[in-house]
């Protein structure tokens, strides 16, 4: 079931548009990964799932209503969610308290909030911090509060901004299994964003990936600095970073001068080629070595070392196939339709 | 400068046998500068908070003329106020002049504007994340201007002492609707302005140096409250 | 309530037509209160950027005394400044008292711990990048304190206007060191607290009027400021 | 040949000593990955390489030589090494001027500066900037720049402090090339930190990892809250995050009770084992899929989702045998040996 229905949902600030999304799904009980670089918008994206914000236009529906931006009734929506920020803060009173605030707004009665407090630092592992002043806690044991203090709530939903970015790696563990936990046993919604695909990959069940506020399939990194120059041919010679050749067809540009710009490879359209003795290429080939493969939704993202990094996304079929190993020198095909080039300016 | 020496010697004299005189202008002071104070923090501290936290675009402009505010002298407030109760003036027949109703309303006048500004200051320094936490925690805005009070009560607190610093030290309002009647309106600073060269020098030094140690054990304890609140 | 109408189109009037009296009194506050800043900058900048930079266990306790300073009455000052140029001070023979040299002594003292104030808060909000990467560039000590100070050129520039607007709206100082000599040391914070009940109650609104103008208007340059250096 | 050596050498901020590093060598001319979560002393490193911090005690030698801390000494040592900021910073004038700035210090004349700056900005891609405010630029462009202002003074070091953490797909590529060409084409020594395992094995010829201020050989990450509960036989039950089991040996604890605790292991000591059937297993084996392979040095980095998280780290040889594919089922082999345990405070 879907929980949130996000549609053509624009938000500006100042005239900039951060955020641009046609359409996007938020499953019930499941855990949603949020992917993109730094200022892709997914902290903007957060806060209109919080009910913090509300988008300039475009429509957002909630358990299948749409979302009333009236005072009284946003409220109550907000009272269903609960976001966790990157680095979180505390209220300038006990660990206790900080948990309670939440319960006291709800009129949950005393008794119910001592044992609820308990409860979550239990499953937190904060319990010896009870009554110690909340802004003193570490970075980690601050972020792992901020999750009890959410959990105290029993939200349908966690929005959690970059959980694990600036905790150590024990934390890291332990705030990762702590989300885990949450969406197992008690069927909590979780959105969280992160950087780190590996995390994205094998932590949710969904993986959305921002770029520039829009939703995209993966975040296309094959973006080169490159010259290009006219050959005797009917193919033009791309020189990347000045170190990587590729020959292209010259349909791809219009003067019959050489220049500079950026090329940008598709890794959903460029192959990877583990036979190096297979048929002659009818397209454009650059060697190198396997460094980095990795599972990513149903695709597997493998990096290849061509004296620039290159990412080829792998159908799981063709990776059988192919089976590459890491450090294994391998061929990218590089078809003309995977490419599209800009001139510099 | 035995002159000298010899009257500071009888001014801490004057002020360890609790000189009558003495006693009297720094029980004026401090009831008008507290009252002053009192008013003036009930009006411009509700006053801060609410332009902090409004959303109107003119805000910027309600800011700069607030900061602007700070800087009018005490004597122009003194001859506005002089305006209006004068004899002469809208409110002549109640015959605030030369009381220390009078001093009050100049003395509420001159710090309005610099207790506001400061709960601003206080308010905006407070991190946006308090905000947004008690509110995805479900505080409605009344709680959410609870919780942000309750982060700013220091640097609040540094805003009323502030204001009740400026009062005890400021004179032109004093003088002009006070006009300095002995044992009745006549504050310390108005005393050791005008009082000095007329014979009571001892009495001026007396003053001086408490209201020094007044104006000196404030800012102390205004910076120590400013300390904490920057932790 | 018309004899204060009356008043204030003849205190525009007097504006207007330049009056003598009203222009040497301009005059005077002008060029005292100019020279106490100009000195008080040329000693508060580098003191305030001295004791920003240095490293000295005792750093935190010298800003508090600057702080404490900040509200030393000018009464206080008066008083003080006093004691040193009366006929009976060690500075007697020199025959200050009552002079602009006096004046600009005292209100010299006032805003110098502003200044100093105001210029460590300056060079400590300049980002402490801009020092690692002066360094980090190879610039020596001298170099480094060079591209901070014009980091901080705006709010330094702010320090320096708030001292002034500080000094042209004071009263106490001028009182007591001046003395209200007409035509000499008469400036328009006293001629407005001490004649405008003697019957130049035109005069006191025409002064009124262009120490609010300047009080104002130096405000509101020094608010521009500031929002150019929080940018 | 080294260009750095540092012995015994420590730093300390409070009473807190941040940085302890026994013994490191920087090579002249080589490219060095600083790897370690937040907080593990990789700044102050840098700080201390720079010439810009001294450290409490210990040796530092540079070119052979003990660095003398005396003022005169250390500005000529510092006018040799730019360090640039995660978050550089611009002053507040040209881009031009910003990166006279060093040169002007120098005494370098006129003429030449112009010729310095314009290549440099030719470099890093922003000619068009020449005249621009420099601190109107955006956080890739800033990136660059801050590098471009760097080369100017053609440094024998160049220390970056995360230099792509804050940046885009694209400026990622466009400044992990620059380093390259940097140290191709000058010979410039670059020590750079990161948290991507990825940058640091593919970007340096060698790579630190700081943990706590010490240098480590990897960082360790394979640690789990655990609860173990003694069995009838000799071994106990280990319960990690509460859902992968582990026997070991009754030998690792003192105490005849069960407990609470955290587990680490050994990603050097754990194995991976493809085949299922294999021989009897002499100690503990999880169940898993492997969800990401890496180069990381002369070891490949093996991610397998146990449940939790698991790395191995396999030698070149040893993976070459095993063969593990992403997505496969395997077996990690978890030798009492491997594990080390800590009982909950």
């Amino acid at each position: 079931m879907s929980l949130y229905q996000l549609q053509h949902l624009q938000q500006r600030f100042a005239k900039k548009t951060v955020l641009d999304i046609d359409e996007l799904t938020i499953e019930q009980g499941c855990i949603h990964a949020l992917l993109g670089p730094n200022g892709a918008g997914k902290t903007t994206l957060l806060n209109i799932l919080a009910f913090l914000e509300s988008p300039v236009c475009g429509e957002l529906a909630f358990q299948g209503k749409r979302v009333d931006y009236a005072k009284g009734n946003i409220l109550s929506l907000r009272r269903q969610v609960v976001l966790v920020d990157q680095h979180p803060i505390m209220f300038s009173t006990t660990v206790r308290a900080n948990i309670e605030f939440g319960l006291k707004i709800r009129k949950i009665d005393g008794a119910t909030r001592n044992r609820v407090v308990d409860e979550v630092l239990e499953t937190v592992g904060l319990a010896r911090y009870k009554n110690a002043r909340a802004d003193a806690l570490s970075g980690g044991e601050t972020q792992r509060l901020a999750l009890a203090r959410a959990l105290a709530l029993e939200p349908q939903v966690l929005l959690c901004d970059e959980p694990t970015a600036s905790v150590d790696a024990e934390n890291q563990a332990v705030i990762t299994e702590l989300l885990r936990t949450i969406n197992r046993e008690q069927a909590t919604t979780i959105v969280f964003t992160t950087h780190d695909r590996l995390q994205a990959a094998t932590l949710a069940q969904h993986t959305l990936v921002l770029e520039n506020g829009q939703r995209v399939n993966t975040t296309y990194e094959n973006s080169y600095a490159c010259t290009f120059e006219p050959t005797s041919g009917d193919k033009d010679r791309y020189l990347l970073h000045g170190v990587v050749e590729l020959y292209l067809s010259a349909e791809n540009r219009k003067s019959g001068q050489g220049g500079r710009g950026r090329i940008t490879l598709n890794p959903e359209s460029i192959r990877l080629v583990t036979d190096l003795r297979e048929s002659p290429p009818v397209c454009s080939q650059v060697q190198g070595r396997v460094v980095m493969m990795m599972e990513e939704g149903h695709t597997i993202r493998v990096v290849v070392d061509v004296g620039v990094l290159m990412v080829v996304l792998m159908l799981a079929d063709d990776y059988r196939q192919q089976n590459p190993a890491i450090g294994q020198q391998v061929c990218v095909a590089v078809p003309d339709s995977a490419c599209s080039w800009t001139t510099a300016c | 400068m035995n002159f000298f020496v010899d009257s500071f010697f009888a001014a801490f004299r004057l002020i360890g046998t609790g000189d009558a005189e003495l006693l009297k202008i720094v029980e004026v002071t401090l009831s008008v500068s507290s009252l002053a104070t009192v008013f003036a923090s009930a009006v411009g501290i509700p006053m801060g908070f609410l332009i902090a936290h409004s959303q109107v675009p003119g805000k910027r402009a309600v800011i700069t003329v607030l900061n602007t505010l700070l800087a009018l002298p005490t004597v122009v407030i003194g001859l506005f106020v002089y305006v209006f109760i004068s004899r002469r003036g809208i409110f002549g027949p109640l015959d605030l002049l030369y009381s220390q109703e009078a001093m009050v309303i100049g003395q509420f006048i001159l710090i309005v504007p610099l207790i506001a500004a400061l709960t601003i200051a206080a308010v905006s320094r407070v991190d946006a994340r308090y905000q947004k936490t008690a509110r995805t925690l479900g505080a409605n805005g009344w709680q959410t201007a609870l919780v942000i009070l309750r982060e700013a009560r220091f640097a609040i607190s540094a805003a009323v002492i502030s204001g009740f610093g400026r009062v005890i030290s400021e004179i032109g309002i004093s003088m002009m609707l006070g006009g300095n009647i002995k044992g009745f309106t006549r504050t310390m600073t108005t005393a050791m302005a005008l009082e000095y060269d007329k014979g009571s020098f001892t009495l001026a030094v007396a003053l001086g140096v408490v209201l020094m140690t007044l104006s000196l054990g404030i800012n102390i304890i205004f910076n120590l409250i400013q300390g904490k609140s920057s932790r």
